[in-house]
Order: C-alpha cells, then structure tokens, then sequence
C-alpha cells in the first residue's frame, strides 16, 4: 500500500544525522520536523533568516514577527539565531546546509528538478527554491510518486521549466526510496504492499532495482 | 544631522511617479506599512517594486497594486495575491520572478558597492538564459548585477534619531540588505529613540545607510498564516 | 551536536602543517589568544596565515612567527613587527600585501559562496596587475576570488554551545567573516553559555558557521596603542 | 610663514559640512577631529568597524576592544555603532562616506596618489588605504609640501607605486591649499606669509593660480 503523506515524512526523517542543519521545504517536507529520531539532534533552517526554528507557538502567543519561510507562525528554540536574508542564502550557497527537503513537480533520472511553474498556468515564482537546490549539497525529494492524473513523476526528462539541474540525490516518494545514479533511478526500498512491478509500472524514467532492494520499515 | 522627520507623507515626499523603490519585508511579516500606507495616499504610479513578495490583496504592497500605481514587480514569489494575478493576466502589471537568494544577493552587492556578483542559482534554468555564466572551481555560476534603485523603504523594531536601525525576530528578513541598498533610504521604525539608547554591538543596520527616520503609527503587523499548537493540558 | 571541546589544544588538534589559516582579528585586538598558544605549542609550521596583521614581535600571529611556523602571511599590514621584518628579508617568510577591504571581502565571498568579487581597491595599481578587470557603469573592478581555507580561528566575547557567536566593540573587526570563511572553522570565547542564554537578535554569527567551540582561559587582551586623555578637573 | 600640522588640519575642517561621515587617516588627518566647527555635526569612521568613533577614554578606561583603525584606545559616542571589516568597507565602495582625509607621499596632477610602498624599502602594506581611494566620492590629502630633502610631493605624475588613480579632489599643505583641475593643481589660498613664488617653486606639477586666490584663514 502506498505510503501515506506522514509516511514519507517519517521515511526521510531517518536520513538525519546528529548535528546536521536542515532546510525543510513546504509540504510534506515540513512534516519530516515531526518525525525527528530520538537523540538524534539537527537544527532547522528557514531561509527566511532563522536557524533552530521552534514549533508553532501556543494559541495566544503567536507573534508576527516570527514566521518561517512558509509564512507559518513558529516560535525561537534554546539555541536560535537570527539573521537577514543575504546571510540566509550566503549559508547555503557556501554549502553549510548538510540537508535539503523539498518537494518537486517532476524529478529526472539525471538529478534534474522542475517544480516551480507550469507554463500557461499562473506562475507565484520560484522562492528560494531555485537557490536550494542549486547549493545544497545533499537534496531529498519528498513527493508522490505519480501525478493527480496518474502520470509517472520520475522522468527520463523533466517537461516543465527547470529548477535546478543535476542536483537531486534522492527521492522518497509514496511507493519507495530511490537514489539518482548514473544508471538512473535505483530502487533502494519499496513501500509496504507495493509490488516492484507497480514501482516499474509508475516510473517513466530509467529505473535500477538494488540487488539489495528491501521493504521499508516505517 | 537632521534625519528625523514627522511621518510618511514626508519620509516620502520626494519620491515620484516612475521611481524604483526596494522594499523590505518578507511576506507581510517586516513590511514597512505606513510608507506604504503615505504612498497610496499619494497617488504616484508607474512604480518599480522591488520585494520579496507582492503583499496580500487588501494589506502591503497589496494596496499599491489595488490603485494601480506598480508598472512592474521585481520578486520571488507573488501568490496569495488575487488582484495581482488580474493586473498580470491583463497585462497592466510586469512581473521580473528572480530566486530569492539573488535577491538578497543583488541588494546586499548594491550596499556593498559591487557591481555584480556570481550566484549559483538558476543556472540550467531559464533563469540564466541570456546571462553571463563562468566556471569557477568546476562550479557554474551566473552573474548577476546589483540593484540600482533611487528609494528604500524598511520597517525596523527600533531605531535612533542617528538612523541606527535593530531589527525583531524574522520581520529582519530583506530589511537590512534593501536598507543598504538604497540611494536615498527611508526606515519606519516601532520605536525611535535618542541616540546613546541603543547597544552599539547590536545595531543590525548602522546609520550611515539611512536618510530619513520616523515613528510609525497604529502597526497592524498583520499574520498572513497563523499556525498553533494547544498548550499543553496541565 | 557536540561542538564545545575543551580548549585550544582539542580545537586545534586537527590542524597539520602546510593548513592555510584564516584569523580574526585586527592588530591585537579580538585575536585567538588561546589558540595561536596552541599553535605554538603544537610547534607545526610550514602555514599560510590570513590575518589583517601580523602581531607584534611578542604577542599575537608574531609568536608564530619567532617560533618559524609560517610560510606565507596575506595581510594588509605589517608593520610593528621586527621578526616579520627579518624573516622577509632573509627570505624564509612570504608576504602577499592586499588591500584590508579586498581582504575583508574576499573572506565575506568564501563564507557566502561567491567564488569572486568585482572590488574598486587596486584599480591602476600593481595590485591589479595581471588580473580580470571589467568595467562597469563607468567605473573599473577588479576580479578578487574568495578565500579558500582549511581552517578560520576566531575569537569571541560570548558564545553559546551551538556555535552561536557575538563579538563586543571593535575586537568585531574580522572575526565574522572569517568565521564564516573557514571550512572548520574553531572560535574561542571569553564567555561560553548554555543554548538559549544569548538573544537570538544579537547573535553576529550563527552557529551553523562554526565547528568546534571553547571558553578561553586567561586573556591578556594587550593594548597596542593605549591613548587617553586626562579626566576634567572637577 | 608655512603652516603648522594643526593648521593643516583645522583648515581642513572647514570642509567639513554638517551631516557628513568623514573617514580620517592616520597622522595629520586625525588631528581634524579637534577642530570640527561649531554646529557642524558630522560622524567618524573608523575602518576597522565603527561609526561615531569618540575620543579617547579618559586615564584608567581604556578598552582592549574599542580601538581605532590608528589601534589607539577610542570610545563610544551616543549613536555609535560597530560592524564588521567587510560592511566597513562594503559602505566606503557604496559611497556612503562623504568625505575622506588622508596623508600621502605624493599627488599628482591628475589626481594619482602615491601613499604606501618605496621600492627597496620595507613596505609595510597599504590597509584600508587602497580602498578608500578608489571609492571615497570626495578625498582630500592632507600633506607637507616637500618632502624632508626639499623635494616637492605635488608632482607632475608620481614616482613611487600608486595608491590609486585619478582620485584625489583637494590637496591642504603648509604652504596652501589646491583643487586638482583639469589644468592641474589649482592654488586656491595660500598660507599666511607664504608667497605664490614660494609655491611655484615648491611644486613640480603643473600649477594654476585660481583669479581669487585669498591668503587662508587659519
């Protein structure tokens, strides 16, 4: 069956280490904060100039200035930091980032990302997307792994206006967890109760299966 | 040294129609809302906004699109914005989307005084056609150029009669950089102070980068997506 | 999240010969009095130091020096020093003179991941002989590229147990940015705190910048030019 | 009779317009700070990260970490504020400083300055001095007419390793003070006691002597 929302959130949340800093987009990458191993400690970071980003605050308590970059009401951790947005993107640019979470309109065998606009359709802009993925130095992609319409979002090639090229090293969708390769798309884990012939079925892009292939535990 | 003035309508007063004006803010959280407020008053058009964001319909520099008053909109991300979708649909709005960091980048190299910096983002992407690229180390960057803009307008926590500007939480956000940025810069502060008040050490934007200051008046501060969690049960 | 060590010798332990070192500081004052100890101790050589200065004949990056650990300094001053003097003259030592503003923001581009800058300083000068120059807007830059370095030491008044820095006055200076500079970079601190004791506002710069962490022990913080003037008679 | 080095200064301060941020240098050009004019308010900056640099601190006060760009002991004033190297600098090639005073080993006509480096002897580094004149707006050199053999230091072009080009506005010596013109250096005033002949003589550079030339008033 394939993986809820919470699921591939809770998945990624096991690629954390102790002492990485980490940018979670909006979306599913947002829950991944809810999942964090025990006594594993990393620091979030909202480019809208924060790091140690605190939950939401407690009804009554929520002050406007203090917000992350999804615009959420959030609150200070011991420990936080504040700073404008060239430092922001200065910090990951310089590649101090160890992790990037976000979600994608399309991923390609080759790294690419596009999930930023849809030609003809209204275009709200790329955010720090464009920056993250250009940077980071490790990018996990959380996403479903087809489309509203059933249509496979892993790609031999993205269709839609890129974000960043050859930057995406993981992506962790509903049916599995596939590392990006020069052999394309290699399946490392499978969803509970998804088959490797559905995974094969739902992926466009060129697809390995790891001899070492297993189901996920989540 | 007579930085100090009485409000809006005169921190804004030389600005005209046809300017170019940086805003800070990031969303509505920081946003300087009553210069924004003195320029709707004052009816000017033919605006070149650059800002993180374009406001929400009826609050930020949601206002200033509402009387039709921006030609163009340089940002990274314009949703939540009904009328701007309208004005650009209609064609009566251009927008310039640029990534978020080149942004910040472009603004702090303007207060910096460099002319140009080489950026990562949007390279392969559309947003570097027709610029500059060059490897540096094996890495291909983008050259982007400074903002050149005649007006700043921010939005500090506190401020001195020096122009000294401390900013509060996130609402620091773009604030410094578009402060720096500006030839003639206008800061909106919660609290003006004598100078001597503030801890040098902690003074995020120093006064040289500021022309005019003022207390602003009845902040909305605004919170565009409020999110909170139950106390918990005792 | 383990970035406190227990004092310079720990802090340092990585550090080999031959490392490039970036140092804060500005003439005496905000050096890494503790780690440059260390350094010393740990008697390796054969470093390239980047610090503004080069210290005085006893205190500060001179030490380093007496004992012949260093094989290259890029700074933009160095006078008060007669070892420095004798060392390049005798040929043991290298010295590449740049200007104090390049210097500051060649190490600004490195911790802000910009391969390179267009600076005004040098134009028409021997200092920007033989590299990029490209004219912009009717002025001329030059092509300065970003600092490339093992290690950034930094000295702090306070610090948290996240890395969280902030400097006081200014022993500020260059500590900043080279801190961000560094690819380890190690900060020594007058004062080390829990996380959560320093306001997030007023931290200089975020812990994410630093890798390891300690209080210092016995700071002398040497005047290099006491000047004062008397009391009025009451 | 030629000017003392605190008169050199004080004239200099009559330059000096309220509102104006004044870098000044080392040696004669710190002096200007003791005779900023009644009802001229103006801020000093310090290279090395300060804005409202004060005097020095009273006997006993002093602060290993508030020293001026000289390394001497300074003191706040109320309005201060402190930043680092890089912002320093990053406002001095913006333009924000008005007006920067600094000694120099030799002018030339055309605005080149000469102020760090003799060949052959132990060059010290040039600081914050190249920076500031490639991008101050408005800098005027603060100097004795010859130099110690005789010589003069207002110079056709100059002989040692430049500092920077084309940059200087205004020379004060202690013989007079010099716009620098297309025509070369234009005598404005000259010192009380010092005649236009003793300035042709002194300065090897192409000389003008403005129509209104007044003795100073120091």
């Amino acid at each position: 069956m394939a993986l809820t929302k919470e699921q591939i959130a809770k998945r990624i949340a096991q690629e954390l280490q102790d002492g990485f800093y980490v940018n979670l987009g909006i979306g599913i990458p947002t829950l991944v904060a809810n999942y964090i191993p025990e006594g594993v400690d990393v620091v979030l970071q909202s480019e809208n100039g924060l790091l140690g980003m605190g939950p939401f605050p407690f009804e009554g308590e929520e002050d406007a200035d203090m917000i992350n970059a999804g615009k959420q009401t959030v609150t200070f951790l011991p420990g936080s930091a504040v700073f404008d947005s060239a430092m922001s993107f200065g910090m990951i640019r310089a590649g101090k980032v160890d992790l990037t979470v976000l979600g994608a309109m399309e991923v390609a065998d080759n790294g690419d990302i596009a999930n930023w606009k849809i030609p003809k359709k209204l275009v709200k802009g790329m955010g720090g997307a464009m920056d993250l993925v250009a940077a980071a130095k490790n990018i996990i992609v959380a996403m479903q792994h087809t489309n509203p319409k059933g249509e496979s979002k892993l790609l031999p090639r993205c269709t839609l206006p890129l974000t960043g090229v050859h930057c995406i090293r993981k992506v962790v969708t509903d049916l599995g967890v596939f590392d990006i390769t020069p052999d394309g798309f290699k399946c490392l884990e499978y969803a509970p109760g998804v088959t490797i012939d559905e995974i094969k079925a739902k992926t466009l892009g060129r697809l390995v299966i790891a001899d070492d292939v297993k189901e996920m535990a989540v | 040294m007579k930085k100090v003035v009485s409000g809006a309508d005169e921190a804004i007063k030389d600005i005209n129609s046809g300017a170019t004006i940086l805003f800070g803010g990031f969303g509505l959280c920081g946003i300087p809302e009553n210069c924004i407020a003195a320029i709707v008053r004052k009816g000017i058009n033919n605006l070149t906004c650059v800002s993180n964001n374009a406001g929400v319909d009826d609050f930020g520099i949601g206002l200033m699109l509402h009387g039709k008053q921006v030609k163009k909109m340089i940002s990274s991300y314009v949703g939540e914005n009904a009328i701007f979708e309208q004005q650009l649909l209609s064609g009566e709005l251009e927008v310039d989307l640029i990534p978020q960091g080149t942004l910040a980048t472009r603004a702090l190299a303007a207060g910096y005084g460099m002319p140009a910096v080489w950026l990562l983002a949007g390279i392969g992407t559309e947003v570097a056609e027709g610029k500059e690229t060059r490897t540096f180390n094996g890495k291909e960057y983008v050259l982007e150029e400074a903002f050149d803009a005649d007006f700043a307008i921010v939005k500090a926590w506190k401020g001195d009669t020096q122009g000294n500007l401390i900013f509060k939480g996130t609402a620091r956000n773009f604030n410094p950089m578009m402060a720096m940025a500006g030839k003639i810069t206008i800061a909106e502060v919660e609290e003006l102070v004598p100078a001597g008040e503030l801890n040098p050490d902690h003074i995020h934007v120093p006064g040289i980068y500021v022309k005019h200051i003022f207390q602003g008046v009845n902040y909305e501060k605004r919170i565009e997506n409020r999110t909170t969690r139950k106390p918990p049960t005792p």
